[in-house]
């Protein structure tokens, strides 16, 4: 074990994964010459040169296609979006191609590359470079999408996505960057696909996963202490989702909330909250209530982005609302 | 990495001359005429099948662009990479697939190239480097250039590698992927040619309506990437093209275009009657068609007598006939399979449900 | 009241609109000269010139931002993007700029334009080109999503999108285009936000929208026959949702089912359930199930494409487990 | 509609020639190293107020730009448009917005241009025509495009119309939707200047590494748009290209590609070190400051004496101050009006619940 910032792991195991196979290469916008916009490459131009990690010009469209063309001859890109917003403009190579090639094709081929890049809000970037939006790439079949919420779990499924066949994309977080944790020395992986139980719990269970993940585990600490027990499930996948571990745990506790960054409608923590009232429905004593972002372009002044963006307060709020609301004793 | 650029601008380079029908051996020249009558007869009984609702989907046929078909193919090495668009069938055949298995995949069968997932537009063959048809405008070019890096990648730096050819429509060059592409393979130096089939039409919108430069083989002056025209019509002068391209590509890791211009016989798609066309211009196309000017030509220049002609297009009848018969006897991919391209590394929690099951098997067990 | 079919109502609403207001126009692939894809806009370059129906070269991104560009300076350019497949092209101007443009400009400007474009699967027409991936749009605080079911919501929704200072998909189905049904003379609108009552029912709600909602209307009154008294709600509008329509519904019904054409996980249907579940949890008497597509890029074979997709039997299926399911007897 | 495009290829004009210092008025000059100034100004104070914590987000400075804000704002009319990038504050200022207003969006007040609610990199002011500051590279290019489409269709046919000025950096030369929109403003013969801002770089990366055609002003070869390079440096010879854009642009509906060729003097945004950047060319970049080499020509020729030029960096200094205590005094937005800008046309349901509100309202009522 040693302590790595959620960066550093990133890095690390970037570093290691591309000494061990020569068909793994770091493409993107700025990784090199610059060391990445939040640094995650730094350092990796300089030890592997420009064939191993490539920069691009602006072109996301181009440079995540040129890694599905790369990646079905059998190479391994591995890509950074600079953040997932900029995303939009390759998700038409990343739904329509990436995530088809291998059925559409009648199996013949595969596409195993990786695409990292972060989302988050609250750091005033404003409407347009503060989303959430897996959610979309979620949603389509095809891909698998990881959200790793500790720097033990960024190297296990960065390393598992590097090494698989299937185009991955792999959900990092601005406001995680700099967080620290223990990550095992082994070269393990972690298997795509499974949440974690992140801490047990008796009296409800919070679902979450990336930035919320953090923040749950920090509130059910806290609430620890008044004697209310809460249960964080880290989904760590949100495709394959891991239906399962969720609904086991609600079955237990009968009381579920979700906290996602994302806007609610149509979010993460629908398809949560729909899985679970249809997966523990004879468990359940109060419905599954969802702590999400305000439905708005986030706006740029603090108050409003503050106002808008969920936080431990509000997931504290809704916990104590449906452990106290009467209707729902048990 | 990086190696010198070209000049600026882009020299109009003529394309190269051919010797003509003149020079090429008779078995050359009847071979290139077998397979572009091959080609007609398949695309004729694509249409008819479709009409028939053998075919569903989109059918996008290459009728009057033979010549072209026939001729880049005959450029196009084994281990070279085709990336194609969803006008592909004959792609498929020249490149020596099976009619039958091309027939098949229009079926939806699972003797079919691509198994029955395909379709008419996603013709796919691992074995001949038919690295897909595509059926989003563009979707194809982003990864044909990352074809290319790869084929770079594994190179040794300035050795020769093999090349990839990327093929689009006339209409495709306005789209962002065109332009993102063609920079990335210019400042990269990468293997690869980029083939504009101009058929002077999007679906109705003419080259000219849709293209600030409506001489495609300069768009790529804006990456310093050389162009040549070459009329689609002439088999031998898109071969001499395509080789000249091709060679550059593998041994220079010079990236170019070829525009071959020839006409559309038909509609779009099967279905579209193309009423937006005028009179002339269908009446142009059907003088120009390459199948009976090649043919007259090789009977002028004796290199095929009548019988022989006949003989060819009869076969290819057969052929034609044989292959839908193989289709129709083949069986569709059977139901169990919907699941079985979910994923290439399989992990726990794969979807596998069908419309109308409940998310978790009602045991509380998860499938995977 | 006059019978029509979609197709038709949608082509009179554009000329209609036309007609009443010079800053209209239609921009998009193959409008003019081949008169859309699907039909849609046959005659009207022949009756507006090229000012109005302006045919565009195959530049998605281009075009829809265009659009945009245009509808800041006060036009209404009402685009046509040939199937939502290809939306994906577009879709950072849509979801990065026509949805935040009025707020993140502190509602100095807005953007006054509809994006038409058909979904839909079943025409074999393989994976990349049958999407139903509304639920991006959906998701984006900002944008309007409404998605027609009959000719006459098809008139009314369109007519109120096009006067609609904001940007409004409008999400039409290829296997509606020849469905007829009765369209009211009188141009009134169809207020956008508003989910309607397809047909009331006492034993199950079954919520829809687009080509599904006919489905579950066929299902609702098929199933009548054998005394069973099904609800059909039309969404009609996914962005803003009416979820207190679908929540009455159910809190009479006391049970529901989605019927949706995209796939199950993170999809439309997961926030109806959820909806459902917070909004009428004291009512509900069995889980909310989802019928909805096979989580596999659409296979081309059509005996695989129908094992994909859902349909009538499938809903009828469902709605007999739960009404049969003898946990959830009333 | 369709008008003669121009001829083949492109003729690389080279920039309109400018009498110099030596023809313009005294007050001109002034006007403009008072704007230069003003805006270098402007730029240092908000580096400093961003490492205080009174800017979020991130941050983009126009500093080394000066001279080529400067000349374009110069010749844009009143009635024309702008659609900027990210890195707009100067293009704002020398708009003639107050710099409380600008200062005050940076603080991310409700005083700001954009009621607080862009930032940085989205200043919006609809009463000068400033159609706003855009942080997706290349987003701005296509609604520019579309702006120049609205004043084509608005105007009688051939009439002159206001003209649409849209900036972009070098980097973003090479994203599709640049290659989109130049096709369409080609083919439609839209009234807009595309300003290249040449700074050398994007984030760490050079023209040279990104471009397959470096000399930027040529990439609209690919539509037969006429490009002209200017020296970004040199404030007059800005205008004066821009100005002839501008007035083909109205009068002649040509659209064309304006580059203007300067240095970026600090990092990307005001967090970027800017490691990567050699000694030489920090010096170069150092060594051609527009501002102290607009200053000293002035000087040198009588336009301006060293006292009013301290004069005018004083009054600058003041002014920018008067910004910074406007905008540290005005209130934030208040938290009510979250939703205030939900949608322009109010509909029913539409969503005002804030993170922990349940979805309806308890009492089964719905919020709208
Ligand atoms: C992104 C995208 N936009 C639109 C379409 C619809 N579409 C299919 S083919 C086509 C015309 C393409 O013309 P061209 O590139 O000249 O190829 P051709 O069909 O003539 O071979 C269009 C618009 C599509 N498939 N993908
Ligand atoms: C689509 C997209 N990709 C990446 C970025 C991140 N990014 C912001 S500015 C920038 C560099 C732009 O360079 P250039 O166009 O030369 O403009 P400059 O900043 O030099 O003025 C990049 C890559 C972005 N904002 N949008
Ligand atoms: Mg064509
Ligand atoms: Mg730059």
């Amino acid at each position: 074990m040693s302590e790595l910032s959620y960066r550093q792991a990133l890095h690390d195991t970037l570093r290691e994964e591309m000494l061990r196979d020569e068909s793994v290469f770091l493409i993107g916008e700025e990784i090199g010459v610059f060391e990445g916009s939040y640094k995650i490459t730094a350092g990796l131009l300089a030890e592997f040169g420009p064939r191993r990690v490539r920069d691009t010009p602006i072109c996301e469209e181009g440079f995540v296609g040129a890694a599905i063309g790369a990646a079905m001859l059998g190479l391994r890109p591995v890509v950074e979006i600079m953040t997932i917003n900029f995303s939009l403009l390759a998700i038409d190579q990343i739904v329509n191609h990436a995530a088809k090639i291998h059925a559409m094709f009648g199996g013949q081929v595969s596409v195993p590359m990786v695409i990292r890049t972060p989302g988050g809000g609250g750091q005033q970037l404003g409407a347009s470079h503060s989303q959430n939006i897996e959610v979309y790439y979620a949603h389509a079949p095809g891909l698998k999408v990881v959200t790793p919420a500790t720097p033990a779990d960024a190297k296990g499924l960065l390393r598992a996505a590097i090494r698989d066949d299937d185009p991955v994309l792999f959900v990092e977080n601005l406001s995680l960057y700099n967080t620290k944790g223990e990550v095992p020395d082994e070269t393990g992986r972690i298997e795509i696909g499974k949440a974690a139980v992140a801490k047990e719990g008796r009296d409800i269970t919070v679902v979450a996963y990336s930035r919320a993940a953090v923040i749950a585990l920090d509130v059910a600490r806290r609430l620890e202490a008044e004697g209310i027990s809460v249960e964080v499930i880290d989904l760590r996948s949100l495709r394959p989702l891991d239906r399962e571990t969720v609904c086991a745990s609600v079955r237990k506790t009968s009381r579920a909330v979700v906290l996602e960054d994302d806007w609610l409608s149509f979010g993460v923590g629908a398809e949560i909250a729909a899985t679970i009232q249809e997966g523990a429905f004879d468990y359940l004593d109060a419905p599954v209530r969802r702590v999400a972002a305000a439905e708005v372009p986030l706006p740029y002044a603090k108050p409003l982005e503050n106002a808008a963006l969920p936080n431990a307060d509000a997931l504290i709020k809704v916990i104590r609302e449906i452990l106290d609301d009467t209707r729902y004793q048990r | 990495m990086r190696k010198e650029r070209g000049t600026q601008g882009v020299a109009a380079a003529p394309a190269p001359a051919t010797g003509g029908i003149g020079s090429e051996s008779h078995e050359t020249l009847q071979h290139y005429y077998r397979q572009m009558a091959f080609i007609r007869a398949f695309e004729l009984r694509a249409a008819e099948m479709y009409q028939r609702a053998k075919i569903g989907g989109y059918c996008h046929l290459n009728l009057g662009e033979e010549a072209t078909v026939v001729g880049l193919m005959a450029a196009l090495a084994p281990e070279d990479y085709l990336f194609t668009t969803y006008r592909e069938h004959g792609y498929a055949l020249a490149r020596g697939i099976a009619a039958e298995r091309v027939m098949a995949e229009l079926f939806g069968k699972s003797t079919g190239v691509s198994g029955g997932w395909g379709g008419s537009m996603h013709l796919f063959d691992a074995e001949t480097n038919l690295l897909g048809g595509y059926g989003i405008v563009g979707g194809q070019i982003p990864p044909a250039t990352g074809a290319a890096l790869a084929l770079s990648y594994k190179a040794e730096p300035d050795a020769p590698t093999p090349a990839v050819m990327c093929l689009l429509g006339d209409g495709t060059t306005n789209i962002g992927a065109f332009h993102e592409s063609l920079n990335l393979a210019a400042i990269w130096r990468l293997p690869i040619v980029y083939v504009i089939v101009n058929n002077g039409l999007g679906m109705g919108t003419s080259v000219d309506a849709a293209s600030g430069e409506p001489d495609l083989y300069r768009r790529g002056c804006a990456y310093r990437m050389p162009g040549v025209r070459v009329d689609g019509n002439d088999v031998l002068a898109v071969r001499e093209a395509a080789r000249a391209a091709l060679e550059a590509a593998r041994k220079e890791h010079q990236p170019s275009i070829l525009e071959a211009v020839s006409f559309r016989l038909r509609g779009h798609s099967v279905v579209d009657p193309a009423r937006y066309r005028s009179r002339e211009d269908t009446d142009k196309a059907r003088e120009e068609d390459p199948l009976p000017v090649f043919r007259a030509q090789l009977i002028d220049a004796g290199a095929l007598d009548l019988s022989s002609a006949v003989q060819i297009e009869e076969d290819a009848e057969r052929v034609v006939s044989a292959a839908v018969e193989f289709a129709e006897e083949s069986p569709f991919p059977s139901v169990e399979e919907l699941f079985a391209h979910g994923y290439a590394t399989p992990v726990p929690n794969a979807p596998r449900a069908l419309p109308g099951d409940p998310v978790i098997a009602p045991a509380g067990v998860a499938r995977s």
